[in-house]
């Protein structure tokens, strides 16, 4: 019986890893190394703030594709960025830090209340009610969807409204992802101006509602020297690259401009005393 | 037995999951939203299959010819590690779609009881190799009606106000005792 | 001999393998309708996970990398088999009561698990240390729902009378959604203790973690040390 | 090339190795084993059927062999003599094999009980060839017994005809067992 039950189990285990060197060799699937050693640099977290499924989706993109930028991993920052930089032999381009920005003042433009919600207690489950429970069909709804899933707590809410601590968020981009409005979106950390509303509605059927909603009337269109700013979309847009690139020579032209400015306040740069501090200097 | 009679009883009746406790990691651990469930289903599905008509071989050929049912634990987890390890390499060059889409779940069988439980529940009932690779069909589509149910409670429960405490896994594994509860009612509807 | 300590205890409390880490579920909701059933299927473990995280570390440098895990398997398969004689030899009533349980600690969580993350990675002694804390951790957590279940449901404790007279028992706890409901209300109350011990010590509440259950990979599990 | 000799090299060694461990151990507690699943498996239908002894069946137990086939016979005796055998056979019933163990009154050739140790039939139906309704029919009769239909007096439980004939088919293949084996058992205990 020893020797039988030895010989099965030795040619079990033979049998197994021959089996399994034969079809390591024939169903081999060449795989760039440099896939496993971004794998290994990156941390892991499989958050999805690359816009990948996982952190390995991301390894393999940002081998084989030539223009993916190797600094998209949010929650690495930018040692990450080097160490897949230095593997991937792309240059590290200045990693553009991003915040999460919410498009929306609804305290300050005084939006009234449809009906009282006393639901589940989500923004995905009163967005699905009647369009919400504020006049405002666009506006923050306050519930926190955005709360729960930001990976680094960089988000809270505070009087109804996603405040973003700007010091945490890495910008990866998740609150967007969740937020049934679109209200939250990101922008460069360097950003200039920003647009604090989200409406796609315009003229009377945003004053009825808000006292500081876009109207669409396009001024800051026209005034902008670069055309960084457009309407996409029904909403006003700043294509951040260019208004960077033009520079402060405009003095902002766009928040100026913009009708009864508390309208649609394009606001002056997220760190303000810098933008002061370059004006003293100016 | 009855064909049907061993379908409703392995899906609904002896629920490996819910009556017979194998599987339950990936139970609620791939639950989280329906599509991995779906995807975990299917995996274990064609794992159990493929598991069972090996082993099921393996037993009738080797261990009780040479008299050594002793080793079948051995054995068998051998079998189902090897066999797992190559389906994944042979699906990775030959089928990359169906790879993309079970690929991930693959790893995580082997260590799946229900697997290996399926193999050795059909050996203990001396189930011929038909009756064996119908009850292992029917029994990963119970597990499978189970992680899907599951998937779906808890894509719910993500939305409600759950105490602190209770959140996360205490919660599910109480929605989990609560569908067993519920699967307990099919009892008697088999002889 | 301190680390030594720190292996070994940290598997009794910190990282509880069912309660905390929620490894290993299968047996733990299976075979816990009892107490003397939790505690039998306990030492077994304890007796495969010690030997297999000894002779794991002690071979771990000539193992190849591809049949890793088919090589930890196998050691553990044959040390799962030993189990398997031994206890029919000699608890045979234990044997028939955990049926097809006793093969399936092979494909038990805890022990692949613990082969991956520490007996792979570390010395002999600092793995044995951990295996007979995890193990330990694990007997004493299947004891504690055995005996749970089994005082409620049948109210008795390792088969002893303890209820007073009339005791109607919630035959519901030895079937299988008492297991699941106890395990809940378990961890439920695991999560609160801690968050007392947080508030008491004045520190921040810890997150609560939803351990391994999240995602049952647990083989591919290296991250936890 | 290397990597891959390694690695059959590796993983055969640790299965001949844990082969050759477990087949040992198997050795060594095979005879505890047999007499574990004897005590706890067919025990209690032993001490059944063997009524009004003093002795320990399964300790004294004994192999013969009847036509190429070994028999394992357990002895009942009181005050040292023999005065009843068990001996286990199977019949074909309705979902497989249904192992009864039967016993014999050694000294008027009678039964004097069976009792089922083993069988896959239908819940409900046929396991009841397991209720004392159908089993204590057998006390006291002769060892050819046979069902009703076939002429004898037994009744099949109803509803069950095919459990209840592989129930007798066994008693009969046991009684051949114990009509060949009589001599060599009465010379064995004495």
């Amino acid at each position: 019986m020893v020797t039988i039950s030895v010989l099965v189990l030795l040619g079990l285990g033979l049998l197994t890893a021959a089996i399994l060197a034969a079809a390591s060799r024939v169903f081999h699937v060449s795989e760039d190394p440099r896939v496993a050693a971004v794998l290994e640099a990156l941390p892991g977290a499989n958050c999805g703030g690359c816009g990948f499924a996982g952190c390995e989706g991301y390894a393999k993109a940002v081998v084989t594709d030539p223009s993916l930028p190797p600094n998209r991993c949010c929650a690495g920052g930018a040692a990450t960025a080097a160490k897949v930089s230095e593997l991937t032999g792309k240059a590290a381009a200045a990693s553009e830090a991003m915040h999460s920005f919410r498009r929306c003042n609804k305290r300050q433009g005084n939006v009234g209340l449809r009906y009282t919600y006393q639901g589940i207690p989500s923004c995905a489950a009163v967005a699905a009610l009647a369009d919400g429970a504020e006049m405002c069909s666009y506006s923050c709804l306050g519930y926190g969807d955005c709360v729960s899933s930001c990976p680094f707590d960089a988000l809270s809410i505070r009087d109804g409204l996603a405040v973003v601590d700007e010091a945490a968020c890495t910008g990866c981009g998740k609150c967007a992802e969740v937020c049934p409005r679109h209200v939250l979106e990101l922008v460069p950390s360097r950003a200039r101006v920003a647009v604090t509303c989200a409406t796609l509605d315009k003229l009377k059927a945003v004053t009825e509602v808000c006292g500081v909603g876009c109207i669409k009337c396009l001024r800051c269109v026209k005034a902008c020297p670069a055309k960084a700013v457009q309407l996409e979309n029904g909403r006003i847009q700043i294509d951040h690259e260019k208004c960077l690139a033009h520079g402060d020579s405009c003095g902002q032209a766009c928040v100026a401009s913009c009708a009864r400015k508390a309208l649609c306040s394009l606001r002056p740069v997220l760190l303000e005393p810098l933008a002061k501090a370059e004006e003293k200097t100016a | 037995m009855d064909v049907f009679e061993l379908f409703i009883s392995a899906i609904f009746v002896n629920n490996i999951v819910l009556a017979q406790y194998l599987g339950n990691c990936p139970y609620l651990g791939c639950s989280r939203d329906k599509g991995t469930a779906i995807g975990m289903g299917f995996a274990v599905v064609f794992v159990i299959i493929m598991a069972t008509l090996c082993t099921w071989y393996m037993q009738h050929s080797v261990l009780v010819p040479f008299g050594l049912g002793y080793l079948q634990t051995i054995v068998f987890i051998l079998v189902i590690a090897g066999l797992v390890q190559f389906v994944e390499m042979f699906l990775k060059k030959m089928v990359p779609p169906l790879y993309a889409a079970l690929g991930i779940f693959l790893p995580l069988i082997t260590t799946n009881c229900a697997v290996m439980g399926v193999a050795i529940l059909v050996q203990r009932e001396e189930y011929d190799l038909v009756t064996s690779l119908l009850y292992a069909l029917a029994a990963s589509f119970g597990f499978m009606l189970a992680l899907v149910l599951m998937a779906g409670i808890r894509e719910r429960l993500e939305t409600c106000r759950v105490p602190r405490a209770m959140a996360g896994t205490p919660i599910a594994l109480i929605m989990a005792g609560l569908m067993s509860l519920a699967f307990m009612a099919f009892k008697g509807m088999t002889s | 001999m301190q680390q030594l300590v720190r292996e070994f205890t940290k598997g009794l409390w910190a990282e509880l393998p069912p309660f905390r880490l929620v490894l290993g579920l299968c047996p733990t909701l299976a075979v816990t309708k009892t107490a003397d059933n939790g505690l039998g299927m306990g030492l077994a473990v304890v007796f495969v996970l010690a030997l297999s995280n000894v002779l794991i570390s002690t071979v771990r440098h000539i193992i190849p990398k591809e049949v890793r895990i088919v090589c930890f398997i196998a050691i553990s398969a044959s040390l799962v088999v030993a189990v398997e004689l031994l206890m029919q030899a000699y608890a045979y009533p234990l044997y028939q009561q955990l049926g097809i349980f006793v093969p399936l600690i092979v494909v038990n969580c805890v022990i692949l698990g613990r082969a991956e993350a520490f007996a792979a990675k570390n010395g002999v002694l600092l793995s044995l240390a951990d295996g007979l804390g995890m193990g330990l951790g694990f007997t004493m957590s299947l004891t504690f729902l055995g005996g749970l279940r089994e005082l409620f449901g049948s109210g008795t404790l390792f088969g002893m009378p303890v209820m007073w007279e009339g005791f109607k028992p919630f035959t519901i706890m030895v079937e299988a959604p008492g297991a699941f409901i106890c395990l809940g209300l378990i961890l439920a109350g695991m999560n609160a203790l801690g968050a007392w011990q947080a508030r008491r010590k004045k520190q921040a509440v810890p997150a609560v973690s939803s351990g391994c259950a999240c995602c049952g990979g647990c083989q591919s599990c290296e991250g936890r040390k | 090339m290397k990597s891959v000799l390694h690695m059959l090299v590796v993983l055969a060694a640790i299965c001949g190795l844990s082969g050759f461990a477990l087949s040992y151990l198997k050795m060594e507690t095979a005879p505890r084993i047999e007499e574990q699943v004897l005590t706890y498996v067919q025990g209690p239908a032993i001490l059944n059927v063997l009524t009004g002894i003093d002795n320990s069946p399964i300790a004294e137990r004994r192999k013969f062999s009847v036509e190429g086939r070994s028999v394992t016979v357990f002895p009942g005796r009181k005050d040292g003599k023999l005065v009843s055998v068990a001996i286990e056979d199977s019949g074909k019933g309705f979902g497989g094999e249904v192992g009864v163990m039967v016993g014999f009154d050694v000294s008027r050739d009678t039964l004097t009980g069976i009792g089922i140790t083993t069988m896959k039939e239908t819940p409900g139906l046929g396991t009841r060839i397991a209720d004392p309704g159908f089993t204590g029919q057998f006390i006291g009769k002769p060892t050819n017994e046979k069902l009703k239909s076939q002429g004898g007096s037994i009744d099949a439980v109803s509803g069950a005809t095919i459990s209840s004939t592989g129930a007798v088919t066994a008693v009969g293949r046991a009684a051949k067992s114990y009509a060949a084996l009589k001599p060599e058992i009465l010379k064995a205990w004495q």
